[in-house]
């Protein structure tokens, strides 16, 4: 048993775009009037439902997406790598933490060892960012936390980190030696 | 080609192998599986064997080893029966008919090809339904909310003048290590800029990087205003004619229940 | 205002694949056995209506999918779907999928024909694949079928595939079919 409703709803839902009323129409066989009318007792009846999705009017069309207050869950889901970071990732997000922001020289002169991998990964799980230049020779990216590396952590802000323990200053001062040494200091 | 026995078909079908046939030349000729009657069954294999028009080898050489098996089955019924005694090895195991091994494959066989028509149904309903492409984890799903002035040509027409007016590598350094810069990145540059302006929006001169650059840092910049304003993420404005291009955010999009710029896509958990 | 049910509603419709209650218990943060209930009642509630939607157990988890009637309508939007597998490729998974893990040789033999090519598309394809090695000289591949093909013929798991007609009944079925197959009828 097919119903014009659901015909509408099955369109809506294989299809990536917005769907204009023309071709509703002409895939289910019945006027744009019928069609309207289908797709506003679909809007009408996921309104009304604690239903995750909604049907939308959007770019000149039709379209069937999730509600904005399930975004936190979906994007749980579909994180990329949505599992917690390997420990290169750890320690080099926690240097930019502390030090940010600097270039990427400067962290592997801390770490002694290269961090292409790393960044790229931090960079697409958006922990880490460029924030600016340094204004050296080749402008290096100057990289920095980001809100989501807030969010990961659980902190509110940046003031929220950890202070480095009394005997533990020696971390600070061996970053900057580190940093000295490898004559990328700044 | 003459045949010596011709086949009781219309048409002749593409077999899938040996067993294919001989299961349909049983079926066909209405046999009883359990008492082949070899001397018409061989015949009829061979028939259709010789029947191939275009052999394919690699298929060809097994139906060949069949043939043969054939024949050699076919050899051996038509010997005198042994006396009933002799029915028995040395161990008291009775000796098998010397069709039971085939008989035992093409039952075996038989029994997948009927299956294989029960799986066919259930594809064939499967592919009756459909699926969604699985959302990707990024802001391309923002809702479009058309806003600002400018076309898309209006930037490239600047991208090419100040590209033309490079003195081409007097400005780059390269002797220093040299930097990945990604689309990405410097998407993410431009909008978290734009958004830090405001309203009030950043101009297209303060976001071109400070010299010495390189020429891809320009391309990216523009390349990264260019799918900023595709996605709508930023609106670009200019007051007058050649003037100074302006780049903002884009507003929340207004349109009704509100938010939908999260929509599918848990941007509200990335990208502030 | 989110509850359960449109967590997992907006999950499903967001992933293009089968979720596991795990990944679903994950995403949502409740436990298996509230996101198994909130799946079944997202099932009925898809089942009453004249929805053009349906909730799926399918490939070893559960998925968004359009109800079958209405395929024709989304024919007319959508491209035609991909092809069936041929005959061959059609019974060597079925062997496959009856008598896993098995070898190559084992499968030829059954079907007394090579199956090299169809084994390479059957991988490709994804409905089978490599699930271990057997402990015989030469150490060949063991073949098993996948959750993809699970997803193919759309069932939930393997206990879903028709029962397999002991010698008995496939005798009986060769006899009813060669009588049919030379039109005398049963």
């Amino acid at each position: 048993m097919r119903s014009l409703l659901g015909m509408v709803e099955a369109l809506l839902f294989v299809s990536g775009e917005p769907l204009s009323l023309k071709s509703l129409a002409r895939a289910t066989e019945w006027d744009e009037e019928a069609v309207l009318e289908a797709l506003k007792e679909l809007q009408e009846r996921y309104s009304q439902s604690d239903t995750g999705l909604q049907v939308l009017e959007i770019g000149g069309g039709w379209q069937l997406g999730t509600r904005p207050e399930y975004a936190p869950t979906i994007g749980k889901l579909l994180a990329p790598h949505a599992n917690r970071l390997t420990r290169p990732a750890l320690e080099t997000v926690t240097i930019i933490a502390y030090r940010q922001p600097l270039t990427q020289a400067e962290i592997e002169a801390i770490r002694g060892v290269g961090c292409d991998g790393v960044l790229k990964t931090l960079t697409e799980r958006e922990l880490i960012g460029e924030v600016g230049r340094k204004q050296t020779p080749g402008r290096p990216i100057l990289y920095g936390t980001t809100t989501q590396f807030l969010h990961y952590f659980g902190m509110a802000n940046l003031e929220e980190l950890p202070p480095l323990p009394d005997e533990e200053e020696s971390v600070e001062e061996e970053m900057t030696m580190a940093l000295n040494a490898a004559g990328v200091g700044g | 080609m003459p045949l010596a026995v011709a086949p009781p078909l219309v048409h002749l079908p593409a077999f899938e192998g040996p067993l294919d046939l001989l299961l349909h030349l049983v079926r066909q000729g209405r046999m009883d599986i359990f008492d082949l009657p070899m001397v018409t069954l061989c015949d009829q294999y061979l028939g259709h064997i010789r029947a191939m028009e275009h052999p394919d080898l690699s298929v060809a050489g097994e139906f060949f080893v069949m043939a043969a098996t054939l024949l050699e089955i076919k050899s051996r019924m038509l010997l005198p029966a042994p006396p009933r005694e002799e029915t028995e090895d040395e161990d008291g195991a009775e000796i098998e008919d010397p069709r039971a091994a085939l008989v035992r494959q093409l039952l075996e066989y038989g029994r997948f090809q009927s299956i294989a028509d029960a799986l066919r149904d259930r594809e064939g309903e499967r592919q009756r339904l459909f699926f969604r492409e699985p959302t990707g984890y990024s802001p391309e799903y923002a809702l479009p909310a058309k806003f600002g002035e400018l076309s898309a040509d209006a930037l490239l027409k600047t991208l090419e003048r100040m590209l033309a007016s490079f003195d081409d590598g007097s400005h780059s350094v390269t002797s220093v290590r040299r930097q990945k810069v990604t689309l990405k990145m410097t998407m993410r540059l431009v909008l978290g800029r734009a958004n830090a302006a405001g309203e009030a929006g950043i101009s297209l001169s303060e976001l071109l990087p400070e010299p010495p650059f390189e020429r891809i840092e320009i391309i990216l910049l523009f390349l990264s205003l260019l799918e900023l304003l595709k996605q709508d993420l930023i609106g670009v404005f200019q007051d007058v004619f050649c003037g100074e291009i302006r780049i903002m955010p884009a507003p929340p999009a207004p349109v009704p229940h509100g938010g939908e710029s999260e929509l599918a896509s848990a941007r509200g958990t990335s990208n502030a």
